[in-house]
């Protein structure tokens, strides 16, 4: 394999939708015990509306396809992630521009300016007990596997794993920013929602990638 | 679950529409981006006063809409921040020419997204400008966190702010008074009871029968600690001396710089209460607490506060800041001076606060 | 039992306490016997009304004392009903020499020491009448019973016949007023939730997390039938349609002979609803159902009397009458002529209401 | 035994507050059931009060000492039961007039007239499901074993048997008066609170007498 096609980030996208829908209970879970038990709701709602316009755009360049999912959710999700996940798509799609095809380098260009772009919005360090937390990490993972020469499904494997290793640690974690900061010690011992879906649709897109 | 509800995912809309049935002398709605904004908007020369958030603690803000108040309104989901293109469009609905002011509880959500919709209304030439209502005592650490939320106090501003661009207040005007009454507030607030999120369909949080949690926000988040449940005074209290004794808070800002057209930050300091200070105190039931509760509480704080040598020129009792159906109060005592008494005493028409009309 | 109150044995006094402190402008309290008075009674010339009951309806009566509405509130213990020594000074108290109204809700406890206090007050040569309010269709038979209670009429009773009081009515005016606006309202109550007598300690009756009583009163009492919970619609629909085509409605009362000085029986029929009626609407909260949820009844009741060629001219939602923290809502409609209009839109001054001033 | 003393009403009145105590909660339960369950608590609430005045006038005549009780529970019970047994006490101390003690003619004649009194007041019927359905009988059986030439305790211990029997007896009713009457066929199957407070109050009369 040797790039990511527009029909792989629509698929990415479409488990997306699936894997929200599924795990909506466990997101608005996670999201009682240190936030407003609503985590779970929000993106499934958002990303219904993806599915809803994702025929509508598909055969798009992958520049406007993320740019939609972007303002979809931007204007569906509200709360804290709907404007971050919202920029995350959106600056993925900035940085896409115009192409109907991703190299690995350029799917760690996309990726990279989605996360910076979350970043730079709610401006949450690592530690805070964000979907930094997984975002960052995995970012790292890809980075490096690309640069040491894997391909893009090898070095997704190695983003996942990283993901998935930084939404566990946030565990331990006493919240800095969201509303889990509220609760100060108290949001110790508690998974972060927003780590567990960035996890989740970085999943998405490696099971997308292995097709 | 049990409540007065149809299919979950209508029941925001459905509110909504009531609203407007009820109400078509104050306010309407619009839907799909929802907004409730006044009847007669955009009023000629005057500064549009916007708020909004996550619906769940009606009447605010929707009810809060009408003359004297707020311009428009724009309700979330159920706890969850409303998206930027409802503020963007209802700014665009009740913009007479003369400005927006947005009115932002700190909350993430909510501030991100009026961001966004401050961003988006600059770009149509729009003057705007962005408060934050950040009041809750009970979140003490600021400098690395998300720092305090916005509570109690936001009904204050949304009526003193609302009297004062009623009288021809510019929008810096209106901006340097809404952050001088957010300073002026401080809140603190307590649950009995979780309340129930129509869409969890369970109680957010449970709580045993002889406790209670101290220090909630309104988002039907658990509090700053659980606590064994004792009296209303003990309870009144304990809520009273944390506010009055509440040392100085400083926070940095973002606020919007219409020249530049970019975001600035701005360090801010709230300086405690001292003896002799006048305040407006707010009793304010969570939603499941009826209002002969609150008098009880009101009673112990009218008690609290004379003996600090601080005098309760004003009150406000009742539910109007609240979480669904949560059992609970919050207090708020809010430093007065002349400009703000004379803008809480000028009339207002809304649903939800209405007086001198 | 959860709830913000000290000593159960205080808990009624303790209200009033706060209700004085926060309300010095409109309102006095009277400790020993209890009662509630306008803070400038007595004012002169003008009838006095009078109302009271069980404390646990809040903010009826006490916070619908002052300009435009009640003189005077007798608060009784928690769900009972206050006893004659109260209801006496209180009319002793606010009486300007053009006589005393009391405006009595169809309780048996209610009725009895309603009827004890007008005779002591005739006793002492005070000019009195009590006029019954009885509108819940829920309770049907009445030839032999204690007949249909007095439930969300009263609010709209006491403010109407107020602002007539306010306007020089005198009390033979007041009087008929009074009974025409009872014969002319009807509603009908529902629960989703019991409440807690604070001296019980334990909710009056269960109810199962899919159950519902329809029916029901303003004392936590049981209702008329247990019904599976249902939709916001449907539960609006049917409680709509009891109120909307309940028939003629036939009792006797007693009333006061002042010349006399005696009771004589009056019988009394309710005409039933007809196309073409202008209504007040008042969706009522019964304390722990927030304003929300009455919306989403409003949207419903405003599209069933549409249906019905009935049309809603004024509207009231919130907690007017309530039964301390149960959840659950009452509807009320009450057919209005010139007469009723006028006197509901004049101004009102009360903690609970307050529009026009 | 042949007279009833002031003595004995005082201790009449003392055993009921006693009894009135400890049957508070049964009371205020059966008021659960089909009423707004304050029944106990109101007659606690009153015959609290009577104790706290009894002092004052255990020295007047019977007429007096039942005259403050009925003015007592006027003005502290509130609720359906204290005009109504306001009204008892009142009527039987007019009716007891001066005397200073009872023979079992006047026993029956007091408490007629407090049983007439309750009965004008409340306008209730047999088998309404009220108190009446307790003094009604109790009434009845006092006045016809006087009649037949039982003293005062042996004719009471026939009134308080009968008094039991007619608490017992409003169970199956459905109550026309007080708040029970709301409920229609659902206040069938429940024992009326005042038909059982009255009860109580009787059989410490019967105690009284005893001694
Ligand atoms: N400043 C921030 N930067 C990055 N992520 C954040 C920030 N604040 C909150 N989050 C993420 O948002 C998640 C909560 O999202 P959600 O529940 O949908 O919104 P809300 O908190 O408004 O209810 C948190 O679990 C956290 O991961
Ligand atoms: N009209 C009446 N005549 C006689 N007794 C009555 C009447 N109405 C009610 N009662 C009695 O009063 C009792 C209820 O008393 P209580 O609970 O103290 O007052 P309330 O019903 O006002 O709460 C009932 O059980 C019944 O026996
Ligand atoms: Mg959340
Ligand atoms: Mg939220
Ligand atoms: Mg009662
Ligand atoms: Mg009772």
């Amino acid at each position: 394999m040797t790039v990511v096609t527009r029909e792989q980030i629509v698929h990415w996208l479409e488990l997306t939708v699936t894997v929200l829908n599924e795990n909506k209970d466990y997101l608005t879970q996670l999201d009682s015990a240190i936030g407003d038990a609503d985590h779970g709701t929000n993106m499934d709602r958002g990303f219904r509306k993806v599915a809803e316009k994702l025929p509508t755009v598909a055969d798009k360049d992958i520049g406007n396809i993320l740019k939609m999912v972007g303002m979809t959710l931007i204007s569906s999700v509200g709360g804290a992630s709907g404007p971050l996940y919202g920029t995350f798509f959106q600056r993925g799609g900035m940085a896409a521009d115009a192409r109907e095809e991703l190299s690995a380098d350029e799917l760690v260009t996309v990726l990279q300016g989605a996360v910076d772009g979350v970043q730079a919005r709610g401006r949450a360090q690592p530690g805070d007990k964000t979907m930094m937390d997984a975002l960052l990490p995995a970012m790292a993972a890809l980075r490096a596997g690309v640069t040491a020469g894997k391909d893009s499904l090898g070095a997704m494997e190695d983003a996942v794993a990283a993901a998935e290793q930084g939404m566990k640690d946030t565990i331990p974690l006493q919240a800095r920013k969201g509303r889990a900061s509220y609760l100060g010690e108290r949001s110790i011992g508690h998974q972060d929602p927003g780590a567990t879906s960035s996890y989740l649709i970085l999943n998405a897109l490696l099971t997308a990638l292995k097709e | 679950m049990k409540k007065l509800i149809n299919a979950i995912p209508d029941v925001v809309k459905e509110q909504l529409e009531g609203m407007a049935a009820a109400h078509p002398d104050e306010l309407k709605v619009h839907f799909e981006p929802n907004y409730v904004y006044r009847a007669d908007a955009p009023v000629a020369g005057k500064v549009a006063i916007i708020s909004g958030g996550g619906s769940g603690h009606e009447p605010m803000h929707g009810g809060f809409v009408g003359m004297g108040m707020l311009d428009a309104a724009c309700p979330g989901e159920v706890f969850t921040s409303p998206t930027p293109d409802q503020m963007y469009e209802a700014a665009k609905a009740v913009n007479s020419g003369a400005g927006v002011l947005f009115l932002v509880k700190n909350y993430t959500g909510d501030v991100l997204n009026f961001e966004t919709a401050a961003e988006l209304a600059h770009g149509d030439g729009i003057p705007v400008q962005n408060i934050l209502i950040d009041d809750d005592v009970a979140v003490k650490d600021s400098l690395y966190t998300a720092g305090r939320r916005g509570v109690g106090t936001t009904v204050l501003v949304e009526k003193i702010v609302g009297a004062a661009a009623e009288a021809g207040y510019s929008l810096d005007q209106c901006s340097d008074l809404a952050r001088k009454a957010n300073q002026y507030g401080r809140s603190m607030g307590m649950a009995l009871t979780s309340c129930t999120v129509p869409a969890a369909g369970k109680p957010t949080f449970e709580l045993g029968e002889n406790e209670m949690e101290i220090g909630i926000g309104i988002h039907g988040e658990p509090g700053q600690k659980r606590m064994p449940l004792t009296s209303a005074d003990e309870i009144t209290e304990m809520m009273a001396m944390e506010i009055i004794n509440d040392g100085a808070y400083t926070r940095v800002v973002r606020e919007w710089d219409r020249d530049a057209g970019d975001w600035y930050d701005k360090s801010l300091t709230d300086a405690p209460f001292q003896k002799g200070d006048k305040v407006i105190a707010f009793v304010n039931s969570m939603g499941g607490t009826p209002v002969s509760e609150l008098y009880a509480v009101y009673r112990k704080l009218d008690e609290v506060c004379k003996a600090n040598g601080i005098e309760i020129v004003r009150n406000l009792i009742g539910p109007y800041i609240t979480s669904l159906e949560m059992a609970g109060m919050s207090i708020t005592l809010m430093k007065t001076d002349d400009e703000i008494l004379k803008f809480w005493d000028a009339p207002v028409k809304t649903p939800g606060l209405r007086w001198g009309v």
